[in-house]
């Protein structure tokens, strides 16, 4: 979605601002966001596209004005209640008062450390093979999902030339909505700052995105869809 | 940007008469549903909690980068696939399921960044901190890096080219910097103490060895 | 700039919301400020760009999360205190601490009626001819300032047709920075929702933008800058 | 978005014992600055909220519609240069120096939106009520129209194009209704009352004759 978290090329945000200490947590409530995020992302009851979705779904100026983990914080109550596992009245109140609803999984404490450390990886086969091969000319496509997707703004319609063909991964704009993984092809793509930007661009200056194979086009007019 | 603007935080009463911010009632309230209700193991949060907090952090991508510098041949198999490498230093997990790593040359430098969220090599550089995941850099890092890295107190020569990577997908980057000069005489666990952390987002270059070196 | 006020295509912001009375005003204040706004308007110490420029200039989250006439507010304060007509103390204070600053002009009571109803026309002759004619296909260009500009950056890099010349007008990307009216021709462009959108556009759908020249380009690729 | 959610507010003392919110301080001081050096005059500040309050509003542009509807005449007049045929009428002024008027037709309905700020026709329409103000209706009226109408009410003929006017520069828009079925017997003043303010920004369309008509 063209959202608040769409943020590459933007103006006006003022300059980066690193801290001194650079606390990993602000105030103890950001650490038991972060966890419960965390294990209710374990779940089954969503997953990691749905989540940051979720995140991106919030009003763009209340996005842009909440802190990190209150971002977190926002969305995983949205969840929470839109999967039905509690209630309103129960998020504002802390007090129980339905039913638990089931869920396929709930994360233990011994299973942190083995199920963490060796991650959960999005890489899956695809039986197709790739579209695109290293050095193609590609166009990012001009799509704007009013739903999930990883293609940001900045990049759309512009040109730019496929690097990498990195197998095929879970497919976030359908697995955000619980639509399956329908895995595509991953590519690194390379577009020039000049192409991105215009003229004004900083010289000596590409970008790179992670870009999935129906999010690009051949630049063949023929095969234009 | 730092704090929260919240205005519709719910109302709670006080507990036990501790005083506690409408956020962390807020969260207190969550937490104590999603555990009575059997969906979060107490364990468990404390687990994540603590591993996040202190077990992981940049020490991990230094070690890393600093046996990239003393042994080519773990390069090599470092930038042709970062995720098995690591691996045999004992590194990877969540967040860090699909690594590339990405090496600054003489002729480009290379700068991390998520522009749609916060996308970060957890188990080899930690969480990520608070500029990481906040507008100015994800906004400007893409449009005018140059400028970005001005503000960190880097300065490239013009001839240097530079080369963002948006993690929009679950690949986590890594960049592996440029050996300082005057490291000759340094062993690996010496050189990893030279690599920050900003050296391997690519926002700062490691530290030049100290006189003792 | 790409700003918090750039705004078309987003999502995210919900339905609209059209109110049962829809007063003009929903505070005294509101009154004031646009009053003042105005007043100071016709000083001479800015212009109306520059006030749009102000205005778009605040960090996107507040100017997302402000009301509209707080926006107003926000800039006029910050023109009234960039062009050292007061300080800041004087400002939050009330109180005048320091001498007045010369201004151009002062509009006066008597001043209102005859000069609102006659307006500000923004028209001025431009000595060399127009570039484009109707019919002409053109793509706006894909510019990025971080001052003010006029281009949405929905269009940038599309391609449209000239519908209408409608003569010279005072350019605000340089007006805006008091950097003078430099006049451009001004076009209205219609273009295809299909081509700004993709193919999940509304069927039947164009949208047109008045763009200065210096925002156009040909299709003709040998005469791409 | 309809509220501030301004934090930073200055902080004044109440003045008189009135109860005033730290917005009305806040433009108060600001007010009594500017007046006092002398760059605004109070009865200037007076006449302009006087008049944009009090004496603009949709009902001359709906003299205009009107009159486009009765004299086709000026009609062709009003679509080839608008701001003259205003005149005509004595509307015009600040904010509607430059105008265009555009006729919806059976085929292609208009619809006039301001995605940058808030530009709008002030001495025919008034001044623009708050949606037309707020990011919902700048966001999405050039993205989605079709569902934006739908919001209003307003169901289209599929095969009914929808042109939609971002107004960009120094020109701003009216959009020129078709006349409703059943008005043969109303005279232009009566015909007037069907022009309602979201026909001429295409939102809405004319009311239809009441059963007196």
């Amino acid at each position: 979605m063209n959202g608040g978290q769409d943020l590459g090329g933007m103006h006006g945000f003022g300059p980066v601002a690193p801290e001194a200490d650079e606390p990993r947590f602000h105030a103890a409530w950001e650490k038991r966001v972060f966890g419960l995020a965390m294990a209710m992302g374990y779940s089954g009851a969503w997953n990691l596209d749905a989540s940051r979705s979720a995140r991106e779904a919030l009003p763009p100026g209340e996005y842009l004005t909440s802190s990190y983990y209150a971002i977190w914080l926002k969305a995983l109550e949205r969840q929470v209640q839109g999967h039905g596992l509690a209630t309103p009245e129960e998020l504002s109140s802390g007090i129980v008062s339905t039913p638990a609803a089931p869920v396929k999984r709930v994360l233990r404490g011994t299973e942190v450390a083995p199920l963490f450390a060796r991650g959960f990886p999005s890489d899956r086969p695809v039986p197709d093979p790739a579209r695109f091969s290293a050095g193609d000319r590609v166009r990012a496509r001009n799509i704007n999902p009013s739903g999930h997707t990883r293609l940001p703004r900045y990049v759309r319609g512009h040109v730019g030339t496929v690097e990498t063909v990195h197998g095929g991964f879970v497919f976030p704009d359908t697995n955000a909505h619980l639509a399956g993984e329908a895995p595509q092809w991953l590519y690194t793509v390379r577009f020039s700052g000049h192409d991105l930007w215009g003229e004004r661009a900083e010289p000596g200056h590409a970008v790179s995105v992670n870009a999935f194979e129906s999010y690009l086009e051949s630049i063949d007019p023929a095969s234009v869809r | 940007m730092a704090h929260d603007h919240d205005h519709d935080h719910h109302h709670h009463e006080t507990q036990g008469g501790s005083e506690l911010s409408p956020m962390e009632l807020r969260v207190r309230a969550l937490e104590s549903v999603l555990v009575e209700k059997g969906y979060v193991d107490p364990a468990a949060l404390d687990a994540l909690i603590e591993t996040y907090e202190t077990r992981i952090g940049p020490h991990n991508g230094a070690r890393v980068v600093a046996r990239a510098w003393v042994d080519p041949a773990f390069r090599t198999r470092l930038l042709g696939d970062a995720t098995p490498a690591m691996r045999e230093l004992g590194v990877g997990g969540r967040g860090g399921e699909h690594m590339v790593v990405v090496a600054n040359t003489p002729d480009e430098h290379n700068l991390v960044v998520c522009t749609l969220c916060s996308c970060y090599p957890w188990p080899v550089l930690g969480l990520p901190p608070v500029w990481y995941k906040s507008p100015p850099y994800r906004s400007r890092a893409v449009i005018e890096p140059r400028a970005v890295l001005a503000e960190f107190g880097v300065t490239l020569p013009p001839t240097q080219r530079i080369r963002v990577w948006d993690s929009t997908a679950e690949l986590r980057y890594m960049v592996l910097p440029m050996c300082p000069a005057g490291t000759e005489g340094l062993d690996e666990a010496a050189l990893a103490t030279l690599v920050t952390r900003d050296s391997m987002i690519g926002t700062g270059l490691p530290r030049a060895p100290g006189p003792s070196a």
